[in-house]
């Protein structure tokens, strides 16, 4: 029940701020976005079934309880070049780190 | 030997020109960063770009920053 | 003839210098432009398949080791490279046409951008040496922000600096990639590249490789606008005039399938690339469509829109079978043509109503009923309903991701195929079908005729696409066979 | 002594860091671009580097020499072709940001690039 109110609130989380196209936008973008993520952890069983199970219930918990991911997701991909080379310093990282040590396992 | 101290002149100016608060100086030492690089690249056979260098590094992009500084300002900030 | 594969370069690039030229004469510079712009899509239809090599140095084989090796700069021109090239003077002459038609004086300068980014691009496309990319990869970047700054949206000059900035990282990492494999292969020449690793003259396991495909991958990632440069890449199609942005996709569409093409004839032997294409193709899916819901501004949401779509294409190359790869690159064109309708629709609206804000649009279907048909064609096709040409490129890549055992990303890309069709929906709405508000103005004129003509003819081609998507298959999987 | 190829190995390896940190870490767009030209100078440093040959000759054929000497002992030139190139490229990449600084400075008559290259959302919440 308590989950139920929280969705109820989330919905009006969005309406305060945009039109009725905006809430049902924002509503389609927010189930995509944790279906997808869910899905895409998925694939992750052709590397272990385990970890891939781990990995699928840690995100789901974790995407479930933070509910209002779109504003989140907004403000973090928004113009501003601090943020932009923030993620791109953080992608160029990772691909290098992948790439130097992981390289020959996957 | 003389070329360590060229690569030394290379990043500790390098560094310089980071620090300081003066954008002008700042420039100034990006281009003795440029005109270390250019003996570099003779010392590391390559005369051909070395001309390059010297003139694009050590003249043009230092003369670029100082007038981009001369319309904007001089300062930090 | 192979003497034409050159002259496909060399034709917007003297025609760019010119234009540059005779800036000032304004009836000279239109003709000129219109003239070239014609010849551009005509040049690669008349020229034979083969190779070109500059200079006349054809490849040489080694005294000591007996392997075959290039000197010069080669260029390769096969089934693939006709068709993108063709698609390109295709867009290129529509774009033309528009600018031309619609602005009395005609700027020297802007149409020097537009041919040169063609030269760039057409060169990207045919080059068979690594380092020739990276030049006209920058050259391509520079005439990106030029194209932005001479527009007249507001904040055009921020994005067009934050464009340049980031690719000031990514552009001396591409760079310094193509260093480490000349370290390793002594050569830039990709087919020599390939030789050298195919027999073991280069160690796969060697760190030194893998971190030369981590680098030229980020540098890739830069220029085609995938995460985590995605909100830039949309930033730089909603800050660009309407015609400007449908070019600019191209360019973006044909720079992604011709490096990412190069990486994979080097790379493809590694199986880590295969998952790092996969990632960051979903993770382009996801954050595009997700992105693209909850903007208000309709231009911003097709930039995002545009860059979701990328990420279709990156994921036929990565399934990396042969349905796939032809899947993917049939999705490139498809992309292209209907991506390039949506801009200029969209984009044409927003120059008459003064206004690309959601909220404030509304009731524009009673006064411009043609334009709205034509954009809610362009939309279906892009969200893949049915005998259009989106549907079947998306239907092969469905079949592929099954057939190759990742059901999970068909379901992906259902999703998400699904999530386009309601960006359709909401926009629709809010533009053409919702009451107008009483603050929209929207003045007594027409829309330009050329406009509507250059929709027409990308309409067409979406339609006979969808309807006989063996016309382009059949280049592609041609192309893919030589491929793997 | 350290090798000259590995040390100016080191030394490109310096100029990307100190590079790649300004560009991120320094708020002044005038400084950030001064970064992004010791990452391209490092770049192309490093091309050069990797035709170095220890003891070799510039690789310039004279007449008179002997071609097999020649070619054993030549430095290797196609990365110094390269580089004049790359050289080029950064120069006029950083005259364009340069004049792209100086026109967004008339605007907001600051350089700090999280004032002048900040979001646009958030001031139209404000308004």
């Amino acid at each position: 029940m308590r989950f139920y109110d929280k969705l109820i609130g989330i919905f009006k989380s969005f309406k305060d701020s945009t039109s009725n196209t905006g809430v049902s936008a924002n509503l389609t973008a927010e189930l995509t976005l944790i279906s997808t993520l869910l899905m895409a952890c998925l694939l992750l069983r052709h590397i272990n079934i385990l970890l891939s199970a781990v990995i699928l219930l840690g995100f789901a918990v974790v995407l479930l309880t933070n509910m209002p991911l779109i504003p989140k997701f907004k403000s973090e991909q928004d113009d501003s070049l601090n943020k932009m080379l923030f993620y791109v310093i953080i992608t160029l990282g990772f691909i290098i780190t992948i790439m130097y040590w992981g390289g020959n396992f996957v | 030997m003389i070329e360590y101290l060229i690569m030394i002149i290379a990043v500790v100016s390098a560094i310089l020109a980071l620090v300081q608060r003066d954008l002008l100086k700042a420039a100034i030492l990006t281009g003795i960063s440029g005109a270390a690089i250019a003996f570099l690249f003779q010392i590391l056979l390559a005369p051909d770009v070395a001309l390059t260098q010297a003139i694009v590094g050590a003249a043009i992009i230092p003369v670029f920053i100082s007038l981009a500084i001369k319309k904007t300002r001089r300062d930090d900030g | 003839m192979n003497e034409l594969i050159p002259i496909m370069v060399i034709i917007p690039m003297t025609c760019a210098l010119l234009l540059s030229l005779f800036s000032n004469q304004n009836k000279l510079i239109k003709g000129l432009a219109f003239f070239v712009a014609i010849c551009i899509p005509i040049i690669p239809l008349l020229s034979n398949y083969g190779l070109h090599y500059f200079g006349g140095h054809a490849p040489l084989i080694s005294n000591l080791t007996g392997v075959l090796y290039h000197p010069a700069v080669t260029y390769s021109f096969q089934s693939l490279q006709k068709l993108f090239i063709f698609l390109l003077g295709i867009l290129v002459f529509l774009v033309v046409f528009i600018y031309i038609n619609s602005y009395k004086k005609a700027s020297g300068p802007y149409l020097f951008l537009i041919f040169m980014g063609t030269a760039a691009i057409t060169a990207l496309m045919l080059s068979d040496d690594i380092f020739h990319m990276f030049i006209f990869f920058e050259i391509a970047a520079l005439v990106q922000v030029g194209i932005i700054a001479a527009s007249s949206i507001e904040d055009r000059y921020e994005t067009a600096l934050k464009y340049m900035i980031m690719g000031s990282i990514g552009g001396p990492m591409l760079l310094l990639g193509i260093g480490i494999l000349l370290a390793i292969t002594g050569s830039v020449n990709i087919t020599d590249i390939v030789y050298a690793i195919n027999h073991n003259l280069v160690s796969m396991n060697s760190p030194v490789f893998l971190l030369a495909c981590g680098l030229i991958f980020f540098g890739w990632l830069y220029t085609s606008g995938l995460p985590p440069f995605h909100t830039i890449k949309s930033a730089v199609y909603s800050k660009a005039e309407p015609h400007a942005a449908a070019l600019l996709q191209a360019f973006t569409v044909i720079t992604l399938v011709s490096i990412l093409i190069a990486m994979f004839r080097i790379f493809s032997n590694l199986p880590i690339f295969e998952a790092l294409l996969v990632g960051f193709a979903l993770l382009a899916m996801i954050l595009g469509i997700s992105m693209a819901l909850t903007q208000n501004d309709f231009r911003r949401m097709i930039g995002f829109l545009a860059v979701g779509e990328l990420g279709f294409i990156v994921l036929g190359i990565g399934l990396n079978t042969e349905f796939a790869l032809t899947a993917g690159l049939f999705q490139a064109i498809n992309e292209m043509i209907v991506t390039a309708l949506l801009f200029i629709g969209f984009g044409v609206v927003a120059d008459l109503i003064k206004t690309s804000d959601i909220r404030k649009t509304g009731g524009l279907i009673a006064y411009y009923p043609k334009l709205a048909i034509m954009i809610l064609i362009g939309g279906f096709s892009m969200a893949g309903v049915p005998p259009l040409n989106g549907f079947q490129s998306k239907l092969m890549l469905i079949q592929a991701s099954l057939s190759s055992g990742f059901p999970e990303i068909s379901i992906i890309a259902i999703l998400v195929s699904i999530a386009t069709f309601v960006v359709f929906v909401k926009v629709f709405y809010a533009m053409f079908l919702k009451p107008k508000p009483n603050d929209l103005v929207i003045p007594n004129k027409k829309v330009p005729r050329s406009t509507i003509f250059a929709m027409a003819i990308l309409l067409i081609m979406c339609i006979i696409l969808g309807l006989f998507p063996s016309i382009i298959t059949g280049y592609i999987s041609g192309f893919v066979g030589g491929l793997l | 002594m350290l090798d000259l190829q590995l040390a100016s190995l080191f030394t490109v390896g310096f100029l990307i860091v100190i590079g790649l940190f300004s560009a991120i870490f320094i708020d002044n767009v005038i400084k950030k671009l001064m970064g992004i030209a010791f990452i391209e100078e490092g770049v192309n440093l490093f091309i050069v580097t990797l035709g170095y040959k220890e003891g070799g000759i510039v690789p310039i054929y004279l007449p008179g020499m002997d071609a097999n000497w020649f070619s054993s002992t030549a430095a290797y030139p196609l990365p110094y072709g390269l580089v004049l190139t790359s050289i080029v490229i950064g120069a006029s990449t950083l005259a364009v940001m340069l004049a792209l600084t100086m026109v967004l400075y008339k605007k907001y008559g600051t350089l700090s690039a999280s004032k002048m290259l900040a979001s646009r959302e958030e001031s139209e919440l404000n308004e």
